[in-house]
């Protein structure tokens, strides 16, 4: 096996190498934060307190992670079967028309009764958008990432003719739906938890974080403990091996591309059903692209992916707080910091890969004497 | 006392289009006034919201919304924050602490073109737009108005730069629809569309015709080559806002700015008074003295979603 | 522990001019594998020199480090009697090495004139190179008749082409030593007895070959001088005329071989597995599957003999649903399967030890319980539901791992981290402890030490007297005959005859090489007879 | 049939300019994609290589500085490529997508820091851009020749040095790779990288060379984009373009000259887009301008589907090379 020696304990492959990946990254950050002649330290003590120090930041924070994990679930599923799906932007979008089209359809009908039914459209909807590439890579071998990036754009286009020219709320100038009546639109933690005496402010935080907590259940259960998760991990990681266990490869990159569409889907519930409380043009604003870095960090794990989308999330709220409290820190420092951290911890992700492994590394004669043990 | 924070759209603070005019007007407040702001870029949807009632709950009176996308945030933090003052720009929000500053952009338009009609030596005049979305095809609908208004047989041409939020950052695509439309013959082009709406200057300049800019005074852009702007005077009505919250004089409800208001207006300074003859000069004035009398009535798009030009 | 037989000495004459190439003290270790140690070899100008050895024994990496491919971790090499130090391949071709790889290093899509002068074009253009290489070619073309179409695209030749473009490719290089590893394993006989003439010609003509092969006849047919490899070390080194095969082999595996397993007779029931008339093309519309019809009945193990590449593997792939047979049925239990995938054969009671453990047989970052379940992951005893039972997995597993002594015993253990001889242990426990009606087995105890060897040779009989059908494939003539109630021959593609497992070597051999036939079988006559004895 | 003419030579003159930054990104794409190495990060090179073009030309007053600044730029993130996905082996779609990013952030964060426009560069007197070059006889040529006049004057003339550059760039192209020995060792690592380290050739040598081909190429069409076509830089000017880019390589199939003709092609259907935006089509009738500007991307899933003939990868694209197998 060529990979004899590249073998590190898990504790540093799952934890230590991630964590020193992000420290790189907010190093280079942190430099870019020193050019503009600002205190790096600083910078990081109102990211970390707008993130996480009052219940309202907190909330925010949870929601960024709410739609991160979304994607991160939807690229991890679909590289567990071997595929790169970056397609989670258009998906989204799609998946926000099923959700508007629903919610709106029930437009008044009590939350929790037409929930169920937005959260099958998002998944139905997300899922039909993933389905045409899958069907291209399975039968005809298209090449994913790029049907997926071309799927982005139709669906950017799609969801503006809808809403100018179909769906759009009349009299207003922008290319919106109507606003959802309060029964309909999903409230948020917020006045769900004010009688319990909790405070999350009016942050957006709101039921969908559950979902995303338990999509994260979900997909764990899916790919390690069901018998189509084994074939999805098996196609994606031997295909020859999953022919001769009687998988057939093709129907696996269909259904995982279906989940993955189905679960990036979830996030217009978050977006249109609940925080926007209508269908806009942007439903992932930029979620998509982000659950590319937050799978890979999170090595397609669901356990990882919640802890990377909530780094993501805490970056996102962290950055709103800075350009706050620092107006000299724009947004657009706020996507270089992201740029930084999807480069060392995605791209660059093996770059102390050799490092580790030569401080690590078991020795060659232990794993000798085990064998023969 | 007034405490003034500016909300910004998408589009960001040095849009050179309507963004950047609330930044000169809240500017020019801070000059006279001695008195700071706080303002923030947006950078997705959920950030509307979180960003108001940030200003609002660190007292920040009046707290300016720029663009119509902000409606649902402002409607909403205005009702937690009922005491205190907010203004939206280019969308109505029903609240008694909310002015609503919306502008008659058909009639600032309607005399751009009805300009525009009058420099025309082809016959033939062009108009490009941002996306396709309402707000665009309500200055096209006033252009096309005026310029139809001033010759019934000149043609119009009209163009939209894309579908997405790139439409709004593609001078490129800007420019080859303004070279498309001047092959065709047009020689003034109006441009609603951002920052690809430089490109249609640029191009317009760079072949010869005239370009007419949007929201700010864009005259300045390529001397000589910009026949006029059609101002729509959001610096003056954020500087009014604030002024008046800091004046006590402050009140909500809907202010719509036309003409009548200097809410819109045509641009002449010296970077086109070579252009303007006194005819076009004399025509535009007659038109706006009609419109403001009401003896010219505009037609608003908006007002039911069709453009009968 | 394993006794080293009494060899001969290596012949010890003077020498009467500097060797091509002499080896001296090579080590090389990759990580925890030491393959090889403190090798030293002689390889005499103008010799074809063989070399041979069990699989993983360090052949391919003892040549790759000679080509400058892999860096040796301590040793000397001497060319024409010089110290160089070969730091890379292109040091190696500057020396005059070429070596024609166990996988052709060849790009698909180019033609082979653009192949052949790839990284030797000498000229920033490549017009010039071009040209040479064409009158190159035009020249070997007469003199050794290496013909290959200068334009056309390599992916359109057969293999046995696209190797004499490797060869091209080195001798464009001005290789005066050329490597060549196991050249015949993906040959037919005739595109084989090619290549041997070619050899034989470089060799008259003053260069040096060195031939890897598991193929002992060829080294007895071809080579001066044979060198043998054993788990990384070079433990002998003979003139071949001194030397027969069975001393080769003894010396390969380091005891006196020929394993005779006891097992008693078989008694044959009703058929089980039926193949009428199987006809498999390949991707290029090549029949490597012709008009194959056998049949294994309960109780019994029918061995298919035959040269490597000669339709034995997509013949199991067949039967084994893998690939789709062009025409022709297939039953089992008298029942009509054709058509029927992987998993539905399995439910049918058909398992399958693959030929491939590493590439078909395991998924191997999977452990060891996952790799338990691979094929069987939709039985009910290992599930709940639509969910996996871990707990009955690991169970299944911890129980298959020590009836199997898979050491490690730790069933999360990932597959890749298992020695070559464990993983098969690992897959046979899968197939075997099913309890099939019908099991197909292709190399069972490829490149698995002798005790794993003997273990998985009585679980096979074993089940074969529980009556079970078992269909064997194997490179190994000696495990054909020793496990085999039935041998059937292979070549071409075809079943060229059948005889019982006592028949001599030799002429099993004959019938493999295509050269005779077996009881009861139509013959095939075949062309150029003659280089094969 | 003259005002056939008159409508569509200025479309096709338009289709030529629209044309030229997906030729440039195209080209760069097919350099790193034949020796293996998916770019996903064309978008963002043009990108930064626009804005240092805006910047450079503004500071210099010179075009050709603005032009070598771009590349330079460029080139760095090129090298960021390759430094994480041929050096460390990384994910090169993860690294394009940052990459992507870190142009958008980084050029915008700079504009503002610098010039104070929001990520806009100051606007560029003609003097420091590439601008349109009228060919002898222009004046005329439209009187003398008629249509033929027209095509001279519209398509042939009249276009800055850029746009030569790119067109030149074609044959070039294609002779670099298959007459020299450069572009046949980069079509073989694309291919089998083994094959090419065997012959004993640095398969690392050969990607970097080939992504700072990229990236070179990335710089012009970045140039032409802010300094050619516009007289300044604008923050996301690229507005999906490298994407498209993208698209035509698949739509080509990796060829330099199917390449060409697909960027112009994409150019065209962009061209005729906008001039027939608001115009009923025959038999068709009002089209939304949506559908046009679909267009590129629809072909292009098309064309993957294996309707109009199948799009094969270079066989190594996207895989690191390792030594072992
Ligand atoms: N790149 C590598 N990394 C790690 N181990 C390797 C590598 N190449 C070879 N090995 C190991 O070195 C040993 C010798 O391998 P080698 O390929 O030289 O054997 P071989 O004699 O050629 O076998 P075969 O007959 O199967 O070709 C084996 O245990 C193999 O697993
Ligand atoms: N990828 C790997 N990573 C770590 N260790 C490995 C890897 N592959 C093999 N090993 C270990 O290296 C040792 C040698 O492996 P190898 O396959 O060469 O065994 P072997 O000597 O051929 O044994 P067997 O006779 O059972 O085939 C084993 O202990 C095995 O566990
Ligand atoms: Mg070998
Ligand atoms: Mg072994």
């Amino acid at each position: 096996m060529s990979q004899a020696s590249r073998e590190l304990p898990p504790f540093v492959d799952y934890v230590v190498l991630p964590v020193v990946n992000v420290i790189t990254a907010f190093i280079a950050a942190g430099l870019v934060v020193l050019a503009i002649s600002e205190n790096p330290v600083e910078v990081v003590k109102i990211m970390i307190v707008g993130a996480l120090g009052t219940p309202e930041g907190l909330g925010y924070t949870l929601y960024y992670t709410t739609n991160f994990i979304f994607t991160g679930l939807s690229v991890a599923v679909a590289y567990h079967a071997g595929l790169f799906n970056i397609g989670p932007e258009g998906q989204a979008a799609v998946a926000g028309i099923g959700v508007a089209l629903v919610t709106l359809a029930f437009d008044g009908a009590p939350w929790w009764l037409v929930l169920p039914f937005a959260v099958a459209a998002a998944m139905v909807f997300g899922a039909a958008w993933a389905f045409i590439p899958a069907w291209l890579q399975a039968r005809r071998g298209s090449h994913i990432v790029i049907t997926t990036i071309m799927f982005n754009f139709l669906a950017a286009t799609l969801i503006v003719y809808l809403l100018v020219n179909v769906m759009g709320k009349a009299g207003s100038m922008a290319p919106e739906t109507k606003m959802l009546s309060d029964a309909t639109r999903l409230p948020l933690f917020g006045t769900l938890l004010k009688p319990l005496g909790i405070d999350l402010g009016q942050s957006p935080v709101n039921p969908t974080f559950l979902i995303a907590i338990a999509a994260c259940v979900a997909v764990w259960l899916l790919i390690w403990h069901t018998r189509l998760g084994y074939e999805i991990r098996t196609a994606g990681t031997n295909p020859q091996a999953a022919v001769y266990a009687g998988i057939d490869p093709a129907r696996i990159i269909i259904i995982s591309m279906l989940i993955s569409g189905g679960l990036t889907g979830l996030l217009a519930v978050n977006e249109v059903m609940a925080v926007q409380g209508r269908l806009l043009t942007d439903v992932a604003q930029g979620a998509g692209f982000v659950g590319i870095a937050v799978a890979l960090m999170g090595r397609s794990h669901p356990l990882g992916i919640a802890l990377a989308a909530f780094l993501f999330g805490i970056l996102y709220q962290g950055g709103a707080e800075l350009s706050f409290d620092i107006p000299k820190i724009t947004r657009d420092m706020i996507v270089v910091i992201q740029a930084l951290v999807i480069l060392f911890a995605g791209a660059l992700g093996n770059m102390y890969r050799p490092m580790l492994e030569r401080i690590f590394a078991r020795r060659p004669d232990r794993r000798a004497e085990e064998t023969e043990a | 006392d007034a405490q003034p924070a500016l909300l910004y759209d998408v589009g960001g603070k040095f849009d050179k289009s309507f963004n950047e005019a609330a930044y000169r007007g809240m500017e020019k407040f801070k000059a006279e006034t001695k008195i700071d702001y706080r303002e923030f870029e947006i950078q997705n949807d959920a950030q509307r919201e979180q960003a108001l009632r940030n200003f609002a709950k660190k007292g920040n009176s009046p707290i300016i919304a720029i663009g119509f996308s902000q409606a649902a945030a402002v409607e909403k933090v205005a009702k937690e924050f009922p005491d205190q003052k907010f203004a939206i720009v280019d969308m109505v929000v029903d609240l008694p602490n909310v002015r609503s500053i919306v502008f008659k952009e058909e009639e600032g338009s309607f005399l751009v073109g009805l300009i525009a009609a009058k420099a025309s030596k082809t016959g033939k005049v062009g108009f490009v737009g941002g996306m396709d979305i309402p707000l665009i095809r309500k200055f096209a609908c006033g252009y096309v108005q005026g310029v139809k208004a001033t010759d019934p047989k000149i043609t119009v041409f009209q163009n939209m730069v894309g579908t997405t939020g790139a439409a709004w950052t593609d001078p490129v695509k800007g420019g080859e629809l303004t070279i498309s439309q001047i092959e065709q013959g047009a020689d003034v082009v109006y441009a609603a569309a951002g920052a690809s709406g430089l490109g249609v200057l640029q191009k317009a300049a760079e072949k010869g015709k005239l370009g007419i800019g949007v929201d700010s005074n864009q005259n300045h852009l390529y001397p000589g080559k910009v026949l006029t702007s059609m101002m729509k005077r959001v610096d003056v009505a954020v500087y009014k806002a604030a002024m008046d919250v800091k004046d006590g004089k402050w009140t909500g409800g809907i202010n719509v700015l036309g003409l009548k208001d200097g809410g819109v207006d045509w641009a002449l300074d010296d970077n086109n008074k070579s252009l303007i003859t006194p005819e076009i000069k004399a025509a535009a004035d007659q038109a706006k003295a009609d419109i403001i009398s009401g003896k010219i009535q505009v037609h608003d798009y908006m007002a039911d979603k069709t453009c009968p030009f | 522990m394993t006794i080293m037989p009494s060899l001969p000495l290596p012949s010890d004459q003077p020498r009467k001019r500097p060797a091509a190439i002499e080896l001296i003290g090579i080590d090389k270790r990759f990580g925890t594998v030491h393959a090889n140690r403190d090798i030293h070899l002689v390889v005499e100008k103008g010799t074809i020199h063989g070399i041979v050895g069990e699989n993983g024994a360090g052949k391919s990496t003892l040549m790759s480090i000679l080509y400058g491919f892999y860096h040796a971790d301590h040793g000397r090499i001497l060319i024409d009697g010089e110290d160089v130090t070969i730091s890379s391949s292109q040091a190696a071709i500057r020396h005059g090495i070429g070596m024609v790889h166990q996988q052709f290093m060849l790009v698909d899509n180019f033609t082979v004139l653009e192949n052949i002068i790839l990284g030797a074009e000498g000229d920033p253009l490549v017009a010039k190179a071009e040209k040479r290489a064409r009158e190159l070619l035009e020249r070997l073309a007469r003199d050794y008749d290496l013909k290959v179409h200068p334009d056309a695209v390599v992916s359109t030749l057969s293999v046995g082409e696209q190797q004499r473009v490797e060869i091209l490719k080195a001798l464009f290089r001005g290789a005066e030593t050329l490597i060549l590893d196991e050249p015949t394993a993906v040959l037919t006989p005739a595109e084989a007895d090619h290549l041997f003439r070619i050899l034989a010609q470089l060799k008259d003509e003053g260069k040096t070959v060195l031939l890897i092969t598991h193929k002992l006849r060829e080294i007895m047919a071809i080579t001066d001088t044979v060198s043998v490899m054993r788990q990384g070390e070079m433990v002998a080194t003979w003139p071949t005329r001194d030397v027969s095969v069975e001393m080769i082999a003894e010396a390969m595996v380091g005891r006196r071989v020929l394993l005779r397993v006891d097992k008693g007779h078989s008694n044959p029931g009703r058929v089980l597995l039926a193949a009428d008339h199987l006809t498999v093309t390949d991707g290029r519309g090549v029949t490597v599957v012709d008009d194959v019809s056998l049949s294994v009945r309960a109780g019994e193990i029918v061995g298919i003999a035959g040269v490597a590449g000669n339709g034995q593997s997509e013949l199991i792939e067949a039967l084994a649903g893998i690939i789709t047979p062009t025409s022709g049925r297939i039953s089992l239990a008298g029942e009509d399967v054709s058509g029927l995938d992987p998993a539905d054969l399995r439910d049918r009671g058909l398992a399958h030890l693959p030929e491939d453990r590493q590439r078909v047989g395991l998924v191997l970052p999977f452990g060891g319980g996952e790799n338990i379940i691979l094929g069987y992951q939709d039985d009910p005893a290992y599930a709940r539901g639509m969910f996996l039972d871990w707990g009955k997995i690991t169970s299944t597993a911890k129980r298959f791992f020590a009836s199997y002594d898979v050491r490690p015993g730790n069933a999360s253990l990932r597959a890749a981290l298992f020695s070559g001889g464990n993983q098969q242990k690992i897959v046979c426990a899968r197939e075997i402890e099913r309890d099939p009606s019908v099991l197909l087995v292709g190399q069972p105890t490829r490149g698995v030490d002798i005790g794993a060897i003997e273990f998985i040779h009585k679980r096979l009989i074993a089940l074969r007297d529980r009556g079970k059908a078992i269909l064997l494939i194997s490179a190994e003539l000696d495990e054909i005959r020793s496990l085999s109630d039935r041998v059937l021959v292979m070549c071409g593609g075809r079943i060229v005859g059948e005889c019982a497992p006592e028949t001599p070597e030799s002429e099993i051999g004959l019938m493999m090489a295509g050269l005779a036939e077996g009881a009861g079988e139509r013959t095939r006559p075949r062309a150029n007879e003659g280089s094969v004895p | 049939m003259t005002e056939f003419f008159d409508m569509i030579i200025p479309v096709i003159g338009s289709a030529v300019r629209l044309s030229i930054p997906l030729l440039f990104a195209c080209f760069a794409g097919l350099f790193s994609e034949r020796s293996g190495v998916v770019d996903i990060g064309l978008e963002g090179k043009m990108l930064g290589a626009a804005f240092a073009a805006g910047a450079i030309a503004y500071h210099t007053g010179s075009a050709t500085a603005g032009l070598m600044g771009a590349i330079f730029v460029s080139i760095l993130l090129s090298l960021v490529h390759g430094f994480a996905s041929i050096t460390h082996r990384g994910n090169q779609i993860v690294s394009g997508v940052a990459i992507n990013f870190l142009a958008s952030g980084l050029t915008a964060l700079l504009g503002q820091a610098w010039y104070g426009e929001g990520g806009r560069t100051p606007q560029l007197p003609d003097s420091a851009r590439f601008m349109p070059i009228d060919w002898p006889g222009v004046a005329t040529a439209r009187v003398n020749l008629g249509e033929l006049g027209n095509f001279y004057v519209n398509v042939i003339s009249g276009h800055s040095i850029l746009v030569y550059a790119a067109f030149v760039m074609v044959p070039v192209t294609w002779w670099v790779l298959q007459r020299t020995r450069f572009g046949l060792r980069l079509r073989a690592v694309g291919e089998n990288p083994h094959a090419v380290d065997t012959a004993g050739i640095s398969v690392a040598l050969l990607r970097y060379l080939a992504v700072i081909i990229a990236g070179v190429l990335c710089g012009a069409g970045g140039t032409y984009l802010a300094i050619a076509q516009s007289s300044e830089f604008v923050r996301d000017m690229t507005a999906g373009k490298g994407f498209i880019a993208l698209a035509a390589l698949v739509f080509a199939k990796w060829r330099p000259f199917s390449a060409m003709a697909t960027c112009l092609l994409f150019g065209f259907l962009d061209a005729a887009g906008s001039r027939l935006q608001g115009t009923p089509l025959p038999f068709i009738g009002q089209v939304p301008v949506q559908v046009f500007q679909a267009l590129p991307y629809i072909l292009t899933v098309v064309l993957l589907a294996g309707f109009i003939g199948k799009a094969i990868p270079p066989k190594a694209s996207g895989v690191p090379y390792t030594k072992d197998r």
